[in-house]
């Protein structure tokens, strides 16, 4: 949908900026102000669609979102979060620049707005390449694998303690997970099979057919078959990450759609294309950008700061 | 379409009227004066042949399941087939035809004009969008060319992720008419917010242009929840992420809230333009003010509004709980009322009037009696207990029928001929034109009133196949069917025969107040030389009929500077 | 497959429930139908009422202010009139709000069951239905008690299906990972359609059966014996009759003749060349994965659509349509004796340990 | 504090016209000092979040995170996106997109709580599919025999 955008940003790229249809600058302005507020409007109930999906999940299913989200590294999400927001300032600032003129504070600010967007990319990658690691994806990918509960140098970095013993804080210690997985020995790289989630597998079909109340025995009957297991494992964990990829997957998207435009302003500025007199696409850009930063804003606190 | 003789012809025309020396069709041509083209007017035409073909196609499919469906048993084509056709005939004439509609076609063409304004306020978008069209449309056909899709136009999960027929060229096909819908939508309400010339306050606008309004509030606002609601549906197919896929503990019915989140508002995207389209037929029809501007132009917001609180009444027997239940039933009976108020009004309309009864009117004639039915039928699907007995049978096939085709469609094509010689510069023969008309209005009721009956005595939508006992309902139908279909042939050939042959059209042959008619017909190509000044919309009396040069003239003497707008 | 042959099954010999049918609806055959079609006949009728009015109006103010030549300007009349706006937005607001009241109030008594209802479990998946009594038993049609409220609880395995009775009025989505109840109260002997109406597929058209409305009595009667019945078959028997019952017959054809999946003649006991090009001999285990687990070993030219059976069937049940199918098989006796030949009660020790018995006849597992 | 910082943002006298024409146009240019104290506040509340996260309190936990971050959002719309200095039309858009959030969000929540206990708490039949292992589970099918008449609420467990 970018392209779209930067093809809304484009008219007017060359003078006479002011287009036949309209009678003055200020309509011109007005119109482009509005149409790309519009466009972020669809672009909140884009996200909108996600975060009912959040909702609907986080709500009805509070122990796996409490449960999973320890696998997500807060300090990385938080350095993210400090990024993108000064990313943003660098752009209102970019606006600032162009608006009053100043060619080289605009291309300077610019750049640095594209890299801090190349920074947030990067850490994402670092946290994505993490999960895929250790099998935290979403659906049949989910396959938390054991890892020697201290694993160095691993690629996740800060990643690595939380996602190295796949069990919550409140979970047995990393000693008891062979324990758990008893014969299939949980070497690094091998599926760490949860004894609570085989139990309900073997137990589901069958039981389902009796009903809620037949399958609800069948789960309390679970706990006591084999002490020392990870109990904690609540079901469907694999839906927070179904939840937590598509929600920063679409964000990550738009992130690099923003970059591009972003780009073409610098280009566009080096060109020396924007003066005092006529810098909408700078502004429109702006409104954009910031508008990823604010989807971000609420990110953050809900996929990483679940308690 | 774009270099007939018209152009030569058009000299007459101007000899008799203010016609431009050259016209929006005449004023550049060859391919790439089209493909490249800004100008709305073109844009307009082009997605009106566009939507033109798909409509074929979309009939064409339906003629093969009426035929099918003549008796019981399977003759023509495969159960699996048979679902094939009905999901693409779904998937075309809603994503393709009925939605972008009015609006892309009409709307593009007229939307300026009647505004005073040169152009929409984003040409550029505006072309995009057309192409953005193209593209969906091509992945809809690749679709059908790689063996087709068979979820039907609702793509429920879990069956949409589990069907081994290609579903996602046709899912990324209707994103991406999303955004063409979303763009169309933005590029209006900027047009009718930033481009209104002075002179044109809110209440000087026609109708047509609140309802457009009115449609563009609902396509920024719903269609983007579509999008994210195909991108999940996708990635449910590519990567099986499990958000509405009950074998991944996703939830179905949720997915059932998304889709239904956007095709609900979808079905008054479809419908308002064309109450739009009544709204301007009426008056000028019947030589008469429009009654009750104010709460005409009030219903459409109204409903643009109350369209977004209903979508549940879609799902009483999904597994929606009974509270939900309660409350979009409770919407649904709301957002009736401002329709009957339009109905009402246009009714009122006519009281008094000087009604001629050339096609334009006719088709309108036949919209109020389409969408009596079409409307009132919905009562029967909002009460919730009727409703549990009605859902997913044919009494719901026939419901939306009534309402998306004879009630869209119908306007469309009596907006068609209401601005087909401003936009073609050609008239046509009234005679076929009333003959088809009464056609199709004989062979849409043909077809689809049994549908209510045996919908209530309990036949399913989307069966291949049928027990004997309803037989006679729908070789009723498919005879009315076919019916149809000739009359809709003999539309194009006397529209096809009139853009050559036709009489030129002079400015203002219905005798309307609003201001595409006071320039050429065609229109020159930067619309107006001078911007004209808005008056009331529907000020008819100060027009005159002038028999020597044959159409509508404002008689200076007369000329009310109308602004009691019969507004505010 | 010709279309007719598994609706003529179906239906063939049932006198379609017309008796008392009206021109809107067919006959009222629970205890909940009267009160649904009170409220349609009211929509229905304040519906006709303001359609005759429209039309009738439009009709009339056509022909009185039809453009004539005495006729070529409207008169003069009011723009707007706030009185009659106002009268036709109330008017509409208090009948549409009786409707809600009326449509609600019915709606509720239509989904809460009494308590006292007899529970039978349904079981809808491509493309069949299979209706579970208390005591076990498993049978493609429904069969319910006069007078007695019934509860359905029901479950899918694939996708979405739907529960309909037109003549009872009541209708519920199946959707899969939750359990959908309806109940209803049979107020008339005999047979009614049963519809799945919830686009499911190819088959969808296909999903048909009938309610079976007995006497109290006689239903008694019918299920114990229906439930005893395998005692006094050979297993082949009794697996000619799942095979039936168990909608095997939907795709699966006995003459050769191909259906949406392999036909059984000639099947057991031959090679069989898989969709993945290798081929293997269809014995014992073949078989048993192919009910259990369908998408592990598809044959080739065939879509992999077959649901599983898991915790359908017993392994006694499966057994004994292994014993079938060596019946409709000519050359069986050139299996290699890969399995030890399956008797009902070898299919229980036989079981290989691929699959976790599940009995739905003794309630265990399930 | 979303006040203060409005306000300290606001009074901050600035060297630059707060709003210049250009060729007609007005714009309005926002003065560097108001730029950085929003980025300061957004900072300090980025932290203010984390920090709040790590203390339990409950279901506020929740609440408080969402409206620090609403205020942030504020801040940026506010302030970087000039909307504060913009047409208040554009406001309206704005919130009606959030409004319609809400009211989607909103009804779906009301259906989708209203009718959990219906679901089968767990319920993903692909998953043990693709992982099951291929000898039974001796412990399976001994509590089915066992059934509790209660039906617990989704994700008790």
């Amino acid at each position: 949908m970018h392209d779209r955008e930067s093809s809304s940003l484009a008219h007017g790229e060359h003078p006479p900026h002011l287009q036949h249809h309209f009678s003055d600058e200020q309509q011109q302005l007005d119109s482009d102000k509005l149409g790309m507020w519009l466009f972020l409007v669809s672009e909140i109930l884009l996200f909108g669609g996600l975060f009912c999906v959040y909702a609907n999940y986080r709500a009805h299913h509070p122990e796996v979102f409490i449960y999973a989200h320890r696998y997500l590294d807060t300090t990385l999400g938080g350095i993210n979060t400090v990024v993108l927001i000064c990313s943003s300032f660098t752009m209102a600032w970019a606006v600032r620049a162009a608006q009053l003129g100043q060619r080289r504070a605009l291309v300077t600010l610019l750049a640095l707005t594209l890299l801090a967007g190349l920074t947030f990319l990067g850490i994402k990658s670092v946290e994505y390449e993490a999960k895929w690691k250790h099998g935290l994806l979403w659906g049949t990918h989910y396959r938390p694998v054991a890892e020697e509960p201290a694993a160095p140098g691993s690629a996740s970095g800060g990643a690595a303690p939380t996602a190295a013993a796949p069990t919550p804080a409140p979970a047995p210690t990393p000693a008891s997970v062979p324990a758990a997985t008893g014969a299939q020995s949980s070497g690094a790289g091998q599926p760490l099979r949860q004894g609570g989630q085989w139990i309900v597998e073997h137990s589901l079909i069958p039981r389902a057919a009796q009903g809620p109340a037949g399958l609800a025995s069948g789960l309390a009957a679970s706990q006591p078959v084999e002490p020392g297991q990870i109990v904690e494992q609540p079901k469907n964990v694999q839906v927070f990450f179904a939840v937590y990829f598509a929600m920063t997957g679409l964000h990550a998207i738009h992130v690099i759609a923003g970059m591009v435009v972003i780009a073409i302003m610098l280009l566009l500025a080096l060109r020396g294309r924007f003066d005092d007199g006529y810098y909408t696409p700078v502004d429109l850009t702006g409104l954009f950008w910031h508008l990823v930063d604010v989807i971000w804003i609420f990110l953050f606190p809900l996929l990483y700061l679940i308690r | 379409m774009s270099d007939t003789p018209i152009d030569v012809r058009n000299a007459d025309g101007q000899a008799a009227g203010r016609a431009a020396p050259d016209n929006y069709l005449t004023h550049a041509r060859g391919f790439r004066s089209w493909a490249f083209t800004l100008d709305h007017k073109r844009i307009g035409v082009m997605y009106l042949v566009s939507l033109l073909f798909f409509f074929f196609l979309g009939g064409m499919l339906a003629m093969l399941i009426r035929a099918e469906l003549v008796e019981p048993g399977m003759q023509i084509v495969s159960k699996s087939r048979y679902n094939e056709l009905f999901t693409l005939h779904g998937a075309i004439m809603i994503f393709l035809v009925v939605i972008p509609g009015i609006p892309v076609a009409l709307g593009n063409f007229v939307l300026p004009l009647m505004l005073g304004a040169r152009d929409v306020a984003f040409p550029k978008l505006n072309l995009a969008s057309y192409y953005l069209y193209v593209a969906g449309a091509l992945f809809m056909l690749a679709a059908i060319a790689f063996g087709g899709v068979d979820t039907g136009w609702t793509f429920y999960t879990p069956y949409s992720t589990t069907t081994n027929t290609n579903v996602v060229p046709v899912v990324f096909g209707v994103f991406i008419l999303g955004f063409s819908s979303i763009f169309t939508g933005l590029n209006f309400i900027v047009t009718i917010h930033k481009l209104r010339p002075p002179g044109m306050n809110w209440f000087r606008m026609p109708l047509f242009l609140w309802s457009l309004y009115a449609t563009a509030i609902i396509q920024v606002l719903a269609t983007p929840v579509l999008g994210i609601t195909l991108l999940l549906l996708i990635v449910e197919r590519a990567f099986h992420i499990g958000i509405f896929d009950s074998a991944l503990g996703g939830d179905p019915v949720l997915f059932q809230h998304f889709f239904w989140f956007y095709s609900h508002p979808a079905v008054y995207i479809m419908i308002l333009p064309a109450m739009g389209v009544i709204s301007e037929v009426i008056p000028t029809f019947s030589r008469k003010h429009i009654f009750g501007y104010g709460a005409i132009a009030a219903s459409s917001i109204a409903i643009a509004v109350l369209s977004f609180l209903v979508w549940g009444h879609h799902m009483f027997v999904s597994g929606q709980s009974d509270l939900g239940n309660m409350i979009f039933s409770a919407f649904t009976f709301a957002v009736a009322i401002p329709s009957a108020v339009k109905v009402f009004n246009w009714l009122a309309t006519m009281y008094k009037g000087s009604i001629a009864l050339q096609t334009p009117m006719l088709y309108a004639l036949s919209f109020l009696f389409l969408f009596g039915i079409g409307g009132m039928t919905g009562l029967f699907l909002a009460t919730l207990s009727t409703d549990v007995h009605l859902h997913d049978t044919y009494f719901v096939v026939a419901h939306f029928h009534y309402v998306i085709m004879g009630g869209t469609m119908i306007a469309f094509f009596a907006g068609l001929h209401y601005w087909w010689p401003k936009m073609t510069g050609r008239m046509y023969s009234e005679r076929l034109g009333a003959l088809s008309a009464w056609l199709v209005f004989i062979g849409f009721n043909l077809t689809f009133f049994p549908q209510f009956v045996m919908g209530a005595h309990g036949m399913p939508r989307r069966y291949a196949d049928y027990p004997a006992q309803f037989e006679p309902y729908h070789l009723l139908s498919s005879i009315g069917a076919f019916l149809m279909a000739a009359a809709f042939f003999l539309m194009a050939g006397y529209l096809l025969h009139a853009l050559r042959r036709g009489r030129p059209a002079p400015p203002n042959p219905w005798g309307s107040a609003t201001l595409e008619w006071q320039c050429a017909s065609p229109p020159p190509y930067d619309n107006f030389a001078v911007t004209p000044q808005a008056g009331d919309p529907y000020d008819l009396e100060r027009l005159r009929y002038d028999a020597a040069r044959g159409w509508y003239d404002p008689d200076e003497d007369a000329k009310s500077a109308g602004g009691a707008g019969g507004a505010a | 497959m010709t279309a007719m042959q598994p609706i003529a099954q179906l239906l063939g010999g049932l006198p379609l429930a017309q008796e008392g049918s009206t021109f809107w609806m067919p006959s009222e055959a629970s205890t909940g139908a009267r009160a649904v079609d009170l409220a349609f006949y009211f929509v229905l009728w304040v519906s006709v009422f303001f359609f005759i009015l429209i039309v009738g109006l439009m009709l009339l103010f056509v022909i009185r202010y039809r453009r004539r030549p005495g006729r070529l300007t409207a008169e003069h009349a009011p723009r707007h009139n706030l009185a009659l706006e106002l009268t036709w937005t109330i008017i509409p607001v208090i009948l549409t709000a009786a409707m809600f009241a009326i449509g609600f109030r019915t709606y509720l008594d239509e989904v809460t069951p009494p308590a006292n209802a007899y529970e039978i479990k349904v079981h809808a998946q491509k493309w069949k239905w299979s209706f579970e009594y208390p005591n076990g038993y498993i049978d493609s049609d429904l069969h319910v008690p006069l007078n007695e409220p019934v509860l359905l609880v029901m479950d899918s395995v694939d996708v979405i299906h739907s529960f309909y009775v037109p003549d009872f009025r009541v209708k519920k989505d199946i959707v899969p990972g939750r359990f959908s109840r309806l109940w209803f109260q049979a107020t008339q002997l005999g047979e009614h359609r049963v519809f799945c109406s919830q686009y499911c597929g190819t088959g969808h058209s296909d999903m048909l059966s009938k309610v079976v409305v007995q006497q109290p009595g006689d239903f008694a009667k019918w299920l114990q014996t229906a439930a005893a019945q395998y005692a006094s078959m050979s297993p082949a028997q009794a697996g000619a009759d799942l095979y039936q019952r168990l909608g095997c017959v939907q795709c699966h054809s006995t003459d050769g003749s191909p259906g949406l999946g392999p036909t059984y003649k000639d099947m057991y006991g031959r090679q069989v060349k898989l969709a993945d090009g290798s081929a293997v001999v269809a014995d014992e285990n073949y078989v048993r994965e192919s009910i259990l687990d369908p998408q592990a070993q598809v044959v080739a030219g065939f879509q992999p659509v077959m649901p599983t059976f898991k915790g359908r069937m017993t392994d006694q049940q499966i057994g004994w349509i292994i014993e079938y199918l060596k019946t409709l098989s000519s050359g069986q006796q050139a299996a290699p004796p890969a399995a030890p030949p399956a008797s009902p009660s070898a299919g229980q020790s036989a079981s290989p340990p691929s699959n976790p018995p599940a009995n739905p006849q003794t309630g265990t597992g399930r | 504090m979303m006040t203060e910082g409005m306000q300290a943002a606001a009074e901050s006298p600035s060297g630059e016209p707060s709003a210049r024409t250009v060729h007609g146009a007005r714009a309005h240019v926002s003065s560097l000092r108001e730029l950085a104290a929003v980025l300061a506040a957004l900072l300090a509340l980025t932290a203010l979040t984390v920090a709040a996260a790590r203390v339990d309190l409950g279901s506020w936990n929740l609440f408080i995170a969402l409206g620090i971050a609403s205020v942030k959002v504020l801040l940026v719309v506010l302030f970087f996106m000039h909307l504060r200095y913009d047409r208040p039309f554009h406001g309206i858009v704005f919130l009606a997109a959030i409004l319609f959030v809400m009211l989607f969000v909103g009804l779906v929540l009301v259906d989708t709580s209203a009718y959990q206990s219906n679901l089968i708490p767990g319920y993903a039949p692909a998953l043990e599919e693709s992982e099951a292992p291929q000898q039974p589970a001796p412990a399976a099918q001994q509590p089915g025999s066992a059934p509790a008449p209660s039906q617990p609420p989704s994700g008790a467990q």
